[in-house]
Order: C-alpha cells, then structure tokens, then sequence
C-alpha cells in the first residue's frame, strides 16, 4: 500500500517536517478523476471554467482512475450506476479522496423519497470525505470544498496516531 | 490540382488565424474570481442555505406540506390558555409551542417553494453558501428553541389541561360552561 | 389539414370494427380507440395513406390505469388485479401538420401489444420504456429488454401503482 | 485464404471523458472501423414519472428543471404550458414576455455548452473556456431575477416565481452588446478552421427521410435540411409575434446534414435568439407576475399533450389529469432520447474517431434521456 | 567538455558520467519549468490564472506534483507483462535524453563532437517507438493498445519529411555535425540558415522562401514525432481515455511526461540548431566587445535556451489554439502533402545550391 500506512515512532521532529511536506505537495495537487453524472457535473466544469479556475489550486481533470487522486461525486448516483463507481474507486492508486457534491450525492436529494433506482448517498458505497451541499452548489461552495478538503489532507499525519 | 493547394492554403491560413485570437486572449486581463481571497457580492434574491426566524415561527406546518422533497419536519404542542407565548413581528398571536423544528438541509433542493407559503415570512434563504461538512449528520439543522425537557414539560402541561377539561366536561353540565369560557380566552 | 372526427370516420370504414372508438369528452384532444393486435397494420395505413401521411410518432406512453378491483398481498399491501394497461400513440405529420391520438388497452395479467418497429423506428427504444416501466409485451419488437433499468431487476415492473421496492440490490441498501 | 480477423468489443464506458455524462457506447470495431455500436442508458434513471405521480401540480416544477438541467426554462415552460392548457386560464402578457426572454436565453446558454463540449471532444480546448466565459454572463442574469443559478423553479403554473429585476432590461442589453462579437470569434477560431472541418465534414450524414422516421427534432433534423421547428409548426405561447428564421443544414462544407451543418445550425439559432430577445426586451408590458397564479390547483378529468421547442429539439409533456391534486400519469417526451437512436444508424463504417464528433453534435443530455 | 573535464579528474568513467549528468539536470530543470510553463501559458490564453496557490504565481506547482507521484501507490495490472511494462517509461525516456548527447549547447557545453551528429539523433528518436509500443502493449488494455497502434503508425511516418528536410540541410551546410553547423551561421542573425546561410550571393536570396518552407515542414514533423497537438492522437484523451499510457500511475506516468517534455525541447533544438543558429548570438556577442573572453560560451548558452524556448512556446501555442486530427488524416497530411512538399523543396534547394 502506499507510504500512508506505515508505522513511524511518534514525536520524532524529522517526521514533523517531512509531515508537512508531504502533506503540502499531496494538497496542492489533488487531481480530480474528471467525470461528472448530472446537474453538478455542469458546475463542476463551471468551476473548471474561466471564472472559479479549478487550476488555480493544481486540480487537472485526468481521465484514467490510475492518474486520479480524488473522485469529485457529482450528480445523482443510481443504483446502475453505483457498481461503476465502487470499481472506479478500486482503480484508483492510494493516497485518494472523494467529495460528494451535491444534496444527490450525499443523501439522494431530491429522490430521496420516490427514486425506486437511486442510491441514497453515495457514502453506502464508498467512504466520503467531505460533503458539499447544494442544489447544485455554487462553484465558489465546491471549491470550498475543496479547501476543506486540503484542511483535512494538511492534519494527516504518517506517524501511527496514539489514541 | 487545384484542391490540393486550396487546402494547403486553408490549413495554414485558418491555423494562423486561430493563433491570432489566442495570442489576443494572452494580454487580456483574467477573468478569474480568486475565490478566497475574492469574494463576490451575490445579488440579494440568491437561494443558498435555509434560515428559520423561531420566534417568528407559528408552528402552522404551511411549509413542510408546500416542500417537495418533505425535508422539513416540525411538530407542536398546544398551549395551555393562561401562558403568554409573544407576539409575532406581524403582530400575530402565537397559540402552539414549536417542540421540534428540523431541517435536513442534505435532502433540500433549494426551489424555495417553502418561503413563498409562509404567513409570517419566517423562513427565508440567505445568500451563506459555505457549509460543507465532514459528517453528513451535521446537516440535519434544528431550529426549535424550546429544549428537550421544556418540551416535556409543555407536553405535560398539555396533557394535565387535557385531562382537567374532560374531567370538567364530565362533571355536570349546567354549570360548567360559564367557567369554561373564560378560562379559555 | 383533417381533424380528428375525418379521421376516424376515415379509418373506420377502412378497418371497420378493430376501430373500438372517438373518446370526445377529453377536454383538449380526442383519442381514436384502437385494437391493441393490429396497431401495426393500422399504424401502416396511417402512414402511407397520401391524405394522412403521419410519418413521426411524436411520443408513445404507457399508463396503467388502475381499473382492476383491490387486492389484499399477503404482507398488508394492497395489490391491484385485473383491470387493464393502456399504450398512448400521438402521432404527427411533418408536411400535412396534423395530429392525432391513438389509445390501445391490453389485460393487466399477461399485456400484449403489437410493435410499431417496422412502421416508426423511434418505437424501438419507447416499446423498450413500456415494457421496462409497465412490463407490456410488445410482440416481434427486435430486442425487448430493459432500457432504463439495470438488465437483472426482478423486483417487478416500477411504474406500476402497486410497485414496492426491494430491501437489497447487489448489496445496497435500496429505501431510505 | 483470407486471415480470420476478430472483432473487438470496445467499450466506451459510463465513466469516460466525452460521452456528456454517463452513456455507456458498446462499440464493436475492427481495427479503427465501427462495425454496430449500441448506446446504453439508464445510468441516471431518477424515476421523474414516479416522482410526478406522487407530487402536487406545483411541486413538480422543481422535478422538471432536473430533466434537461442544461435548459432548465425549457422544460419548465412546456410543463407548464400543458397544465395551463388542462386548466384553461388566461396568462397576463407581461408573463408571456418575460417568459420568451427566459427561454431564449437559455437557449443561448444550452447552446454554449453543446458547440463548447462539441469542440471539446474534437479536441480545440480553448473554445470551450471562452464559451463557458460568456454562459457565466447569462448565468448572473437568471441568478439575479430569480436566485439560482442552473436550476430556476421559476415558471409556475399560471405566473412566474418572481418579477424580473429592475436592472434585468439593462444588463440584457449589455450582454446582447458583449455577445454578438464573441461568436464571430468563435466562427474565426472553430467554425471555419480546416482541422475542425475536416474532422466534421462529410461525417455522421443524415439523410431527412430516416431523421423523421426517427422522430429526430431540433437542430439533428434541422442540420439535415427540413425547417421543421415547434415555434413556427404550431406557434405556443405569443412566438407568433416575432420574426425570426429557422436556419437549417445547408451542406456549406460537406454534404448536407454532416455532423458540420448541426454544429452550425446552433451557431446560428445563438443569432436568432438574440433578434428574438431584442424584438421583446424593449416592449414588456406592465402588469403583475402572481396575478394568474391559482391557490389551488386542480385541474379537470383528461389528457394534455403539450410541445415545446427546447434547444435538443421538440420536448413534449402528455399529463393525464384524473381531477385530484396529483397528476395521475406525466410522460415526457424527451428529445435527446429520440436523438440518440439515431447514433446506431449515423456510426455504422466510421472511425472510433468519428463516434466521439457525432456524439458531439447530437447534443445529448443524460438527465433527459434517463428521466 | 568531455576533454575538459578529462584533463580536471584523469578517471575516463568518471568524467564520461560526469558529461551525461549535465544534460540530465537540464532536462529535469526544463521538465520542472515546463509543465509550469505549459499550464500558465494555456491559462492566460484562457483568460483564467492557472497555478497560483503554491508560491508566487504558482511557481513550486511542478514540485508539488512531483512530491505528490512519489507518494502515489503503484498499481500493475495482474495480467499485464510484467518486464514490458517496468520497461517501457525507462526506455522512452532514455530515448529522448540520448538524443541531448549531440546537442551543442554553447561551443563549450556540448556533450561529445561526434561527426554524426544529426544523423544519430534522428536514429536514437525512434527508439521512443519501441517504447510507446511496449507500454500499450504489455498494458493489457484496449484503449492503451489502440493508442500504441496509432503512435507507432504516426511516428515512424513521420520520420520520412523530418529525414527529408535534414537532407535539404545537410546537403546545403556540406557536414553532419551539429557543432560545426552552428558554428558555420556566425555572428549576426543575416547569416543564419533561415535566411540563406552565410556565403553572401545569389543563391542566399534564392532561398530564403524555400528556407521557410522547409523550417515549416520540419516543425510540424517534429511536432508529430513529440506526439503534441494537432497530432497527440496516440494519448487523446477525448477518445482514448489516456491513450498508451491509461494504465500507469504515480511516477512511472511521471517518466512519460518528462520524455515528452524532453522531446518537446529537443525536438526545438534541433530546429534552432538547423535554421536559427544554433547557439550563435543574433547580435554579437557582449563578451567579445569589452574583451572577457571566458563570458562567450555563457551568453551562447543563454541565447540557445531562449530560441529553444520560443519554440517550445510556440508548440505550447499551437496546443492551444487547434482542434486533434484523425488517424487517417494524420497519414494523408504526411504522406500527400508533407512529404511531396519536402521532395520537391529538397531538388529546388539541390539546384539553387549548384548555382
């Protein structure tokens, strides 16, 4: 697995900066598996656009899983649909994230209620790590988001967490 | 023959065109908004996270049957006769203590159907766009003031008048109306 | 230019009694009843009549109209049985610019229907809605399988009023 | 004695870069040469018609806008044309106006997103940062009169959600002026370049026969030559009071009907909506917005069928009403769904290439070809 | 160079690695700057910002990416061939690094004087073809095995204009090598080869329009060798998902996009060295005029990395600005038109060189 999971001893001050390091260069160049599924893929490629400029903050739409370091779940995830992405997030090499955009995303929505073949959030299928909500949500929402999402990949840490 | 040259012609001529309209675009200023350090003025209409004013609140349930998607959920007590519960901005009376207010901001569409509905304009949308979370329950959003046991206690209360008025009513009949009308004002 | 009385007198003395009917009370269009086993054949003639000429179905839908009597299932839900299934054909003609619908009711227990395939090609994929939506069989349709639907949904036909949804799909957890 | 080649099944799955969303294309080729491909859908099936059935008249409003979520106006003016046609009530004109600005705008901005993510998939990046640039520009329109930016809620039955903004006129006005030299330079920079022609040209060709035969609308059976178009067919709402062409595939570069002429078709409906926009922005009446609207909605026993011309083509709306407060049956007759048949038929002897610039220039959008 | 750092440390091993880890260094250095250059290039053509949160303007972004693939877990495919694959990003990137071992940077910094210079860079930039194929193919997936058949079809094809123009040139400048081609277009940028070479006369001003035509050739050759737009159909991504290189991950892609960037920068070396005078200074040279003589091969190296640099914009631009060809048109434009193209411009330039 990737270098995330081995056990260093803790405290120790070299850890400390290249902690930091690693975690600056992981942050700084998340790069999204460019897919979307319905009404938030229209923002996201809003967001990728002129105005929000994902670029600004090193996030380029890669096409393959395997070059992918964070799936941007955006749109109603169907139960057809749900096997795909489980499969997708397999493919994907190690350090990954997911963001689940959109109220579809994260709780079904709108469908929650009648959508006999809508999943309802895609967090039964895999782990999310943070939650974008909105209908769609502004691109300006995604992106913070997306900077939650750095917070979350700044604390990360390699050395073991002692409970 | 002919062809042959027109099309080498076109392929260089529309290639340099091209490369004239983006060596354009390389001097025009950006149009990026540079979101966290910018952050635009969005127009007053806008429709992003639900707010309830509670105490201007009724309980009239007007909005959790307008919305679509039944993301709101909202459940009263009756209030005994001789409590005061304030006045609403628009001068309304309030009759009924709001024991539970819940948004699931996760499951709403943001059509704004509930604003339109409700006699006391209590419920609006502001324009606060930034509430990602990393836990989904943190979405479920509870606007009711009253805590848990204040509630019990109206639900008590309640239930007591409830009990008294039966007993009341069962007791001979002549006598009683009189009392009961004033009590009830 | 023909309205809809024309054309069912039309069409009815061409096919005489597999033409069931002009149903008028509609507050805006009348629907032509019609034989649910030689739509085909019907849908044919409409076509290439040269005073007709409706050469594009515009949309073609299935309805279950509950009709059928109320049935207790064995775990409390009401089931609906008998009664009847009904296919809804608007049709269209690009240069004559008239329109007219068709209405087709087939039993609920085993629905068939003839396909349109050979008459209007974009029959194919709405028989596919119908039968994926309200399980009518549309006889020598070239492929009638699911279209919206995962191809391996058992739990039933879902536009159906007495549809329930299954507990699991695949290992997903499919109510809320 | 010939070498025994085999096919190979390709499969251009729900997850890839240019099939608009989640269409999964089960090619079957040899070598580069397409021998069948057969879409498959139903990857966003969000059970519309289940919802429909089971909400008031007035909460599917939000449900329809889900439908084409690039053209939410559209859809929710044909909605609500078809009840207001089951209900028989009489719309003040100012709503009629402001409701053929509304659509035609978003005319503009579906059309945006369909020549950028067209020219996007042949590979020309550029085009589709400038074009989503200027669908920013109406986008902040539509966010000022009604609040949101994609998906509106703003047409209800019998009236609109909200008035338009005071500054509503003058900011139209304004992105009219901005507009018109951005698609001159689109045409200098995609339109007419030699490798965006050779890629489209004499590809994807449609004769008109099968395009009827398909049930194709819109700008796929527009590009191949009949000027067929619902607007002026059987004029909704007040159409018939302004002048504007039905521009349609002439074969300028290849033949007609070529994956080129549908591209170009929708350059030039961009230009009509603008004359159409300008012909009604000057002269909205006065009036009042929620005049119309009724308090409770329920319409007679019976059937309405409603057309309406969205950018992908003729979408109609069949509700059968049984007179209580739910609709008892809502069929949406989805252009893109009858576009995309036509793919098995336009792809048979092209390259693997070519799959990707027809998809491009039929325009599908996922959301309304699932329901 | 060699020779000079020979005569510093006497071990001949050593100095020969010595010699090869300059170019390296360049490499990763125009690698690093490259990739940054590419994305604010094509942002602010795009009227957006590009890279602005890591340092000023985004400058540490090419860092951070990289940091980031080396953190990345690396997948192999169970059925995919093993060897092939581990392979495959060693060989393509030393295909193009090689191609840096004749190439003059300053008449100093030159890896070694072979006299075959050109020669051995146009046979050294085929073997990128084996690599290409060996990734696609050991890959084990269709979208990879596609994007190597059409890579292997275009760059071989390719090679024929680029061989062709090299003729023309050769035959013109009379030698081989590099070193001695870009000494020949001295001092001012009048004698460059673009404008006729240095022998001022008739037969300079002759061809001056040929000199264009056969630059433009071999520019857009080279640019589909490099596998850069209008030509990137092997890795297209709106068709091919990621073309050849779909299946690999962390810093065996990293490896593939240095010997892209590679290319791209040798590929423009080879031009400025043919028709922009190589390291030669378009107005003298600063070191001469006030007499510091060891100044001259720094300001040579300066002025070579800027023509380089020029030109790798140039490709950035063209990737900006223009739509993807198709695998049959790719063949149609080098076999019907660059290549009739390069025939008859070689015999027009054979019989303006006789006169």
């Amino acid at each position: 697995m990737g270098l995330l999971d081995k056990e260093f001893s803790d405290g120790n001050i070299v850890i400390a900066r290249v902690d930091d390091l690693m975690n600056w260069a992981r942050l700084s160049s998340i790069w999204q598996l460019g897919f979307g599924l319905a009404c938030c893929a229209i923002e996201m490629m809003a967001t990728s656009a002129s105005h929000y400029d994902f670029d600004r903050f090193g996030v380029i739409p890669r096409n393959t899983p395997r070059q992918a370091d964070a799936i941007i779940i955006s749109g109603t995830v169907t139960l057809k649909m749900a096997t795909r992405i489980k499969r997708l997030y397999e493919q994907m090499p190690d350090p990954k994230y997911i963001i689940s955009m959109g109220s579809c995303a994260n709780c079904g929505g709108p469908y929650w209620e009648h959508g006999y073949h809508v999943l309802k959030g895609i967090d039964r299928v895999i782990p999310v790590d943070v939650y974008v909500p909105g209908c769609p949500p502004r691109p300006e929402a995604l992106l913070e988001g997306l900077l939650k999402l750095q917070e979350k990949i700044r604390n990360e840490s390699l050395r073991k967490k002692i409970a | 023959m002919k062809q042959y040259l027109k099309n080498t012609f076109d392929g260089i001529y529309t290639v340099l065109v091209g490369m004239k309209i983006t060596f354009k675009h390389l001097f025009t200023p950006a149009v990026t908004i540079q979101y966290p350090d910018v952050k635009v003025k969005l127009p007053d209409r806008v429709r992003n996270r639900l707010y309830v004013n509670m105490d201007d609140c009724i309980g009239c349930d007007q909005c959790s049957r307008a919305c679509p998607v039944s993301c709101i959920e909202i459940e009263t007590v009756k209030s005994i006769p001789g409590e005061d519960l304030g006045i609403t901005s628009n001068g309304k009376k309030k009759a009924l203590w709001v024991t539970k207010f819940n948004i699931d901001i996760a499951k709403c569409c943001y059509c704004q159907l509930c604003v339109f509905p409700c006699p006391t304009e209590c419920i609006y949308m502001t324009d606060v766009y930034e509430f990602a979370e990393y836990e989904r329950s943190n979405f479920l959003y509870k606007f009711a003031t009253l805590t848990d046991e204040e509630s019990a206690q109206k639900k008590i209360n309640y239930e007591k008048f409830q009990a008294e008025k039966a007993a009341a009513a069962a007791k001979p009949k002549p006598e009683t109306p009189a009392q009961t009308e004033n009590k009830s004002e | 230019m023909k309205n809809p009385e024309e054309i069912f007198e039309l069409l009815k003395n061409e096919f005489g009694d597999t033409i069931l009917g002009l149903d008028k009370d509609t507050p805006t269009e009348s629907i032509i009843l019609v034989d649910s086993m030689n739509i085909n054949k019907i849908g044919a003639f409409l076509r290439n009549n040269n005073d007709l000429k409706f050469d594009s179905l515009m949309v073609l839908s299935g309805v279950d109209d509950t009709n059928g009597t109320k049935v207790k299932d064995e775990d409390g839900t009401d089931m609906i049985s008998g009664g009847t299934l009904s296919v809804y054909y608007h049709l269209h003609s690009t240069n004559l610019k008239h329109k007219i619908t068709l209405k087709v009711s087939t039993p609920r227990e085993n629905p068939q229907v003839e396909s349109t395939y050979n008459v209007w090609r974009t029959s194919d994929w709405h028989e596919r809605e119908a039968y994926d939506m309200f399980g009518i069989i549309f006889l020598n349709h070239p492929d009638l399988r699911r279209i919206l639907m995962p191809y391996d949904w058992e739990a039933g036909y879902p536009l159906r009023k007495d549809y329930k949804n299954p507990e699991f799909y695949k290992g997903m957890k499919v109510p809320y | 004695m010939a070498l025994k080649t085999e096919t190979m099944v390709l499969n251009m799955g729900p997850q890839h870069p240019s099939t608009h969303g989640v269409l999964r294309l089960e090619l079957e080729i040899e070598g580069e040469l397409i021998l069948s491909v057969k879409p498959h859908i139903g990857y966003l099936h969000r059970c519309f018609e289940k919802h429909a059935e089971a909400m008031t008249y007035p909460q599917v409003i939000p449900y329809t806008d889900r439908l084409d979520y690039l053209a939410a106006m559209g859809n929710n003016f044909g909605y609500v044309i078809a009840v207001e046609k089951l209900l028989g009530i009489q719309i003040p004109e100012r709503v009629e106006y402001i409701r053929i600005i509304m659509a035609e705008l978003q005319r503009i901005a579906s059309h945006l997103v369909a020549i950028a993510t067209n020219g996007a998939d042949i590979g020309a990046l550029t085009p589709f940062l400038y074009l989503f640039r200027d669908r920013e520009y109406i986008l902040s329109l539509f966010e000022m009169t009604c609040g949101a930016r994609m998906l509106y809620n703003y047409m209800w039955i019998g009236g609109l959600s909200h008035d338009i903004h005071p500054d509503f006129v003058r900011k139209t006005k304004e992105f009219i002026i901005h507009f018109r030299p951005t698609i001159i330079e689109l045409n200098n920079l995609l339109t007419f370049n030699k490798i965006f022609i050779e890629r489209t040209a004499n590809i994807g060709i449609l004769p008109i026969d099968t395009a009827i035969n398909f049930g194709a609308s819109g700008p796929v059976l527009r590009g191949s030559g009949l000027p067929f178009d619902v607007r002026r067919e059987d004029p909704y709402s007040i159409y018939n009071r302004f002048d504007f062409e039905i521009p349609t595939g002439k074969g300028l570069v290849g033949t007609v009907g070529d994956c080129w002429d549908r591209y170009y078709v929708r350059v030039l409906e961009m230009e009509q909506s603008l004359r159409i926009i300008e012909q009604a922005i000057d002269n909205i009446p006065e009036g009042d917005v929620h005049s119309a609207i009724p308090k409770r909605i329920k319409p007679p026993k019976g059937t309405v069928y409603a057309r309406v011309e969205n950018p992908r083509g003729e979408l109609g709306y069949f509700i059968i009403s049984d007179g209580n407060l739910n609709p008892f049956r809502v069929k949406v007759r989805a252009p893109s769904f009858v576009n995309l048949e036509v793919m098995g038929e336009l792809c048979k002897g092209h390259l693997v290439a070519d799959v990707i610039a027809i998809l491009g220039s039929l325009d599908i959008v996922l959301g309304e070809i699932d329901r | 160079m060699y020779q000079f750092l020979y005569d510093l440390i006497g071990n001949e091993i050593l100095a020969g690695l010595l010699v090869a880890v300059v170019p390296l260094t360049i490499i990763l250095v125009f690698a690093l700057f490259g990739i940054w250059l590419e994305r604010k290039v094509s942002a602010h053509m795009q009227d957006r910002l590009g890279p602005m949160r890591t340092g000023w303007h985004g400058w540490l972004q090419t860092v951070a990416d990289l940091m980031k693939m080396l953190q990345k877990e690396d997948i192999i495919a169970t059925d995919a061939d093993k060897t092939l694959y581990n392979i495959a990003p060693v060989l393509v990137f030393s295909g193009s690094f090689a191609a840096y071992a004749v190439i003059p940077f300053s008449s100093k910094l030159l890896g070694s004087e072979v006299e075959i210079g050109i020669f051995y860079v146009l046979a050294i930039s085929s073997l990128v073809v084996a690599g290409i194929l060996m990734a696609g193919w050991s890959a084990n997936n269709k979208y990879s095995l596609l994007g190597a058949m059409r890579a292997v079809a275009q760059i071989i094809s390719y090679e024929i204009p680029t061989a062709l123009i090299v003729l023309s040139m050769v035959m013109l400048m009379g030698t081989l090598s590099l070193d001695k081609i870009s000494q020949m277009q001295t001092s001012s940028f009048w004698n460059w080869n673009i404008f006729g070479g240095a022998v001022f006369g008739l037969s300079k001003f002759l061809l001056i329009p040929f000199m264009f035509i056969a630059a433009l050739i071999l520019f857009i050759s080279t640019l589909a060798e490099v596998n850069r737009v209008p030509f990137d159909i092997p890795e297209a991504e709106s068709e091919l998902v990621a073309g050849y290189f779909t299946e690999y991950c962390g810093m065996k892609w990293g490896m593939f996009m240095l010997a892209e960037y590679g290319n791209m920068f040798a590929v423009s070396a080879i031009i400025v060295i043919l028709f922009f005078g190589g390291y030669q200074s378009p107005i003298g040279y600063f070191g001469n005029s006030i007499g510091v003589q060891w100044l001259v091969p720094f300001e040579q190296g300066f002025w070579f990395i800027a023509k380089g640099l020029t030109l790798v914009f140039v490709q950035m631009w063209l990737r900006w600005t223009l739509p993807r060809l198709r695998v049959d048109q790719l063949m149609t434009v080098c076999w019907k038109y660059l290549i009739p193209y390069a025939f008859l411009n070689l015999i027009i330039i054979g019989i303006i060189s006789l006169l």
